[in-house]
């Protein structure tokens, strides 16, 4: 089976947690950029005179569709590599899929998410 | 011809397109502080005045500063379409330059006023009321104003007032006027709870960056001629700006954190402050009078959004605070020595500048306010001053230009 | 059980839909930039001379995974703040939601959702 | 049954796509930006002297929610039109939607999904 | 050196630097009117033509255009590599001020003159193309264009045809070789679906603020001195683009709403419109002739909108027909009483001039834009212009140039 | 007052403003080339500048400079404060302008050079380490070294070097200690890898025209004066931008493809280089000193990415390279035909100025890299020189000032 995964994370850590996916062999994602808003209050800037609070935080959103069976190692490697302790580390949420076609091959399903270095060519270990 | 000075009008000349160039320098400088929806709308309310009062200003308005005074009230119409403004130095103005050229560029203050003005409005105001208000504005407070100050037989000349580069004349009419019409026109929609981040504090920057060097046309310019006053006034210019500078990031480090966009508008505070001043004292006291112009505005905008006032873009504070700090400013600080043309102050022993200095800054900035709330009020009551409450959550720019700023 | 709600929405209308949903307890979410197309054909924009047609619109993408005891009340809440009555008001979408990790607890599921205010620790009324 | 496909494709071919999808009567759409990573390796860019590679690619992400009967038709039509050949054309992913509530009427479901040119209220042919 | 004026020197020099600083505001002012992918190529179109023309200019530019006439239509090859080009003055051309300043001051024309014609073809011409096209074109049709208006000898110049600033060399040429050039290359891919909106207005209001201060150095240091046919120019030059401005506005108002992006390019307009007759008009006749250029150029858009010919950012529009309203105005209002080197024109009694004005304008129009197509379409056949849709889609920026604007 | 000369002092006026934008303009530049989370502070870097060293000049920068020179080492404190610095001319440096204004104009240089040395530890430096290393700097590194080039006495200009507007005491000295600070600052995290895209390119494109036009103040007024050798800056000035930006476009289209990005650095590499120079040779030297500068620094920056040194925005490849070539170059093209005052070089027989040159720029490279090498570290080891890793994460604008640049 097929699953999304929807990381919202720190901005200054999209770099930590690419390679870190990449390590394992995930390759395959898609990022965006977002505002949110969770447990975090708030950030205070600075004005002219005085400071203001921004209560929705810049965040970046990762996508990766992925098979199920490399999801909780995906889970853990975003939450590793995206973790600082403070609050507004951000969120993940894993969603089925039905499909996945490859635009460029027509290939459908499963095929269509492998990737050279890929997590499920590698060797077990 | 006899007198001209090729010397002096190279550099009246090249001061003239300095003073232009402050209009989309302010553009700018405003422009960054407002939200995405709404820059377009913000930087053409310099643009489209650069258009507007330079035809305002060849029809009538020259003449209505610098005609032939009618009681030290306001000038005659002797100079309507320019007529006898030429190539011939005017002696009572600049004896050294075309007046034609005094005309030019005493245009660009004209244009540049209003302009200032309208960072209390931004994000909110209906184009055609903008416009209307502006003209009238221009005509009715702006032209007296300047006629009282610089006009020969002016009433605030002839009472031996000193404002070398428009203090007076351009910061406090500007920055009382625009406490006038944020006290008519409503405040923005969400005002105060936050929403309303600057968009692009760089824009800021860049037009601060520009105003800065404008200010040398400004000021330097308002020698009248490339000699030592018009050096002096430059030195002084940029210290006044290096002081305040300094000064708000140290404020606003106190506070919080050194912002950028403080140090930035501390700058052009130090400049508004020196404006008046800037012919008649020492480099030192340029510094200090920029130091000093820095918490006064400071706190002025601590006490404005105390008052929970929506003066958008704190017009009166750094120009109406700054420029009537500059006004008293030039009363304490001023010295022949710097300028024989001039007056000693209060610091060199003349206590009566100090008092013309307060006199004349009095009149105006009443003149200004009252006008302003006048003409801003009598808007309201016919044609409207802000838009509808959707226009204002689509923005300007779509709703009043039809345009979007960025694809 | 858990669900995301996408709602499609004008971008002048973020603020208010934000308080409402804040005003019920509503925290969480994530806000994209996006552009749209639907029963509005698009708008006219003026240029140099003349006006042209841009029929892709400027609209904001709000993300809420929440508990399925409370998405009528979002769906309600949302519907009613960012009603403008002419076209272009845009579309709330629900999709299931298979899990949720909090990246800094390492939290998972409901326990993830919860936040200061949350409208599930609120006395009932 | 409702699905909600998300396209992700090159930023050049968006007007192709939107396009076609018009043509067959697949009006309503949401559109972002985003920036991916896949079979593709990344490109090279050229800086003052010498050049680097970018990882991240700008894309688009293109989401619509239909009908499954029109699923397939839809997939082929994006898959055609945004086709190059080339490696980093991207992909379609298929998901489940629950529920659909158009905020301006309060219209739920399928009803929600009417558009004037709709491509099922097209003749049949 | 003993006529050496430093006054006159200190204008004409930093009008060297206004008119080169032009340049760059021009790529902004077209750079954010194309879309984001092709925004450094856009601006770099502008950039490295200051370089690659300046080089084309001091080894043999000048002195194709100023150098010893051949029958009045081309300069000989005396000042290549700018030999005996130095501080003295020049009395051909100006008493006044260095030799080498002159030949300064008018490079920034030659720069910038095919700078403006890269309107036409942004978003898919080939960089090498475009780099042939330029230096062909600076050495076929501008260097003769100018030495026939301006140089000593020259034919158009014999004739009588006034030009003050460039508005037939510089504007003329330009707009119609922009025409030219758009017929040979094909259109934008989607030209015409409305999906090529600006992708940054702001920076198009930058380039505009920037164009109106510069133009004060291209209109005033023509007058190649500091002194009161400079100030005269100067102000017709602020007094056409504020007419043009406002006009423009009230047309774009008239049919949609009052358009940013249509004001600033009122205003160019109004300052192109202006260039030819800045030194010859009163004040007053300036504001005519830039609120007549306003419908010109605005209903010349239409009109090319209307033939679905992809003139990208209308530079015949603006420039062709703005210079050339220009031209025809000089024919109209000049004034012996502004300027005595001057001519009478058909409102002062004298149609002559307008017939002369008419004369020069359709040679030089004809010339460029029949050298323009024979070049453009030389390159078509050989090299190509166009890139590869591919490319196009892409964006010139990483296709031709490797390069995103923003990350 | 007798000598002052109005058309001088319009000149150097009007360049101390062109040189004073240079700062802003350099702020633009750099701006462009970092992250977007960083481009406030690194706006910041320049702009504090132009507050913070103003005063530090005035107070007794100028004084250090250009006072009563001690032993040719150091100025003393005769114009402490500006006392003594007034409205007539002092024939040491400046025999027809006001003294004031020369200070003046010097303080814009005393500005940018710190300013340019922050391009070498952007988005990772402490503001306050900052604060502290630029007053340090200006006064420790640049205010001597601009006595020993420029002072009356000063030991380098009393050995004959030639520097005509600051290739020694402006590019050599901010180069070389940006190499020095490279080597004790860390390296930005994750350098190397590729992911450091500029964020705009556009403002770098903005920032290298202002800076282009700017150059001509820097360059032209150096001769203090609006004269023929004011006249003969500007051009070389002029081409050897130009010719900097062909070749580096050359060079970068035959590595990989014409990048915009170098195509500006080239022109301000080419600006670097021929500062030194500018009012010592003729045109084609220019044309030649320009061409081979662009290599140079080409390569210079592929060394530096060789090594692995975080010397972020290629301050010493571009300004300590550029500015040493020039140095040397005045050596092999400096001729008395073009400036009686000024020396022959190596290539019009005088091998002596070749090795004077040498001598001079050796000494000064060395000075201030060791002094800078000494000054980075003591402020390492006392209040640290860069922020945490976190904050550099975050980024220095919201760490650092608490601002974002764009919502
Ligand atoms: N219920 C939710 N639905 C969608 N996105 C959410 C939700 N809660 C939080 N987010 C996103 O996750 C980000 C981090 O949430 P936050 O509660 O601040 O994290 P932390 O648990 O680390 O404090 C938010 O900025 C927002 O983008
Ligand atoms: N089928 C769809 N799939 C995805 N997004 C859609 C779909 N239909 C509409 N949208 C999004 O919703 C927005 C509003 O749609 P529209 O039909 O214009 O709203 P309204 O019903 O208020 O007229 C669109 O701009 C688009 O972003
Ligand atoms: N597993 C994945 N999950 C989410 N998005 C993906 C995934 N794989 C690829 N993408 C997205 O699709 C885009 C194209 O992928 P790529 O493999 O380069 O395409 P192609 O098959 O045409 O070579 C990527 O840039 C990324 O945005």
């Amino acid at each position: 089976m097929t699953k999304k995964i929807e990381a919202i994370i720190r901005e200054e850590k999209l770099n930590d947690v690419k390679d870190a996916l990449q390590a394992i062999g995930i390759v395959g994602m898609n990022v965006t950029e977002c505002r949110g808003h969770g447990r975090q209050g708030g950030i205070e800037l600075v004005g002219r005179s005085g400071a203001y609070k921004v209560d929705m935080l810049p965040r970046v959103q990762i996508n990766i569709v992925l098979s199920d069976h490399n999801l909780e190692q995906a889970i853990d490697t975003i939450c590793h590599a995206a973790q600082t302790g403070s609050v507004g580390d951000g969120l993940i949420f894993v969603y089925p899929v039905e499909d996945v076609v490859r635009i460029r091959t027509g290939e459908r399903g499963r095929a269509a998410l492998m990737y050279p270095g890929d997590i499920d060519t590698r060797p077990l270990g | 011809m006899d007198n001209l000075n090729t010397g002096d009008t190279a550099w009246v000349l090249i001061s003239t397109a300095l003073v232009l160039m402050m209009t989309p320098a302010l553009a700018f400088f405003y422009g960054g502080m407002v939200r995405k929806k709404n820059v377009l709308s913000t930087l053409n309310f310099s643009f489209i005045l650069m258009a507007l009062i330079s035809l305002q200003w060849v029809l009538f308005g020259f003449t209505l500063a610098f005609g032939k005074t009618a009681n030290g009230i306001i000038g005659g119409l002797n100079y309507l379409g320019l007529t006898g403004v030429g190539a011939e130095p005017n002696a009572d103005y600049a004896g050294t330059i075309p007046f034609l050229l005094f005309a030019a560029y005493q245009m660009m203050f004209a244009v540049i006023t209003p302009a200032l003005i309208s960072g209390t409005f931004v994000e909110r105001v209906k184009f055609k009321a903008f416009l209307i208000f502006s003209l009238l504005w221009a005509t009715l407070v702006y032209d007296p104003v300047a006629h009282w100050v610089w006009g020969v037989g002016g009433i605030l000349r002839n009472l031996g007032a000193l404002d070398f580069a428009g203090g007076t004349v351009v910061h406090i009419t500007a920055g009382f006027s625009a406490l006038a019409f944020a006290r008519v026109i409503r405040a923005r929609r969400g005002f105060g709870n936050g929403s309303m981040e600057p968009h692009n504090i760089p824009y800021s920057v860049l037009g601060a960056g520009l105003l800065w060097m404008g200010w040398f046309g400004f000021n330097g310019g308002s020698a009248l001629g490339a000699n030592g006053l018009a050096v002096t006034a430059l030195m002084n210019t940029n210290t006044a700006a290096a002081a305040a500078g300094v000064v708000w990031m140290l404020l606003s480090w106190r506070d919080h954190k050194p912002s950028v966009l403080g140090i930035i508008t501390g700058a052009v505070v130090g400049l508004v402050a020196i404006t008046p001043a800037a012919g008649y004292v020492t480099p030192l006291a340029a510094l200090a009078i920029g130091a000093a112009a820095a918490p006064i505005s400071y706190f002025a905008i601590k006490l404005r959004q105390g008052r929970h006032l929506d003066e958008s873009l704190d017009v009166w504070a750094c120009h109406g605070m700054g420029g009537l700090w500059g006004a008293l400013a030039t009363g304490l600080f001023a010295s022949k020595a710097v300028n024989a043309a001039g007056a000693d102050g209060l610091f060199y022993g003349n206590p009566r500048l100090f008092l013309v200095q307060l006199l004349a800054a009095a009149v105006t900035l009443i003149f200004a306010f009252g006008m302003t709330f006048l003409l801003a009020t009598a808007l309201k009551r016919t044609i409207g001053l802000s838009v509808s409450d959707t226009e204002e959550q689509v923005g300007l720019d779509i709703a009043e230009h039809g345009e979007r700023a960025y694809a």
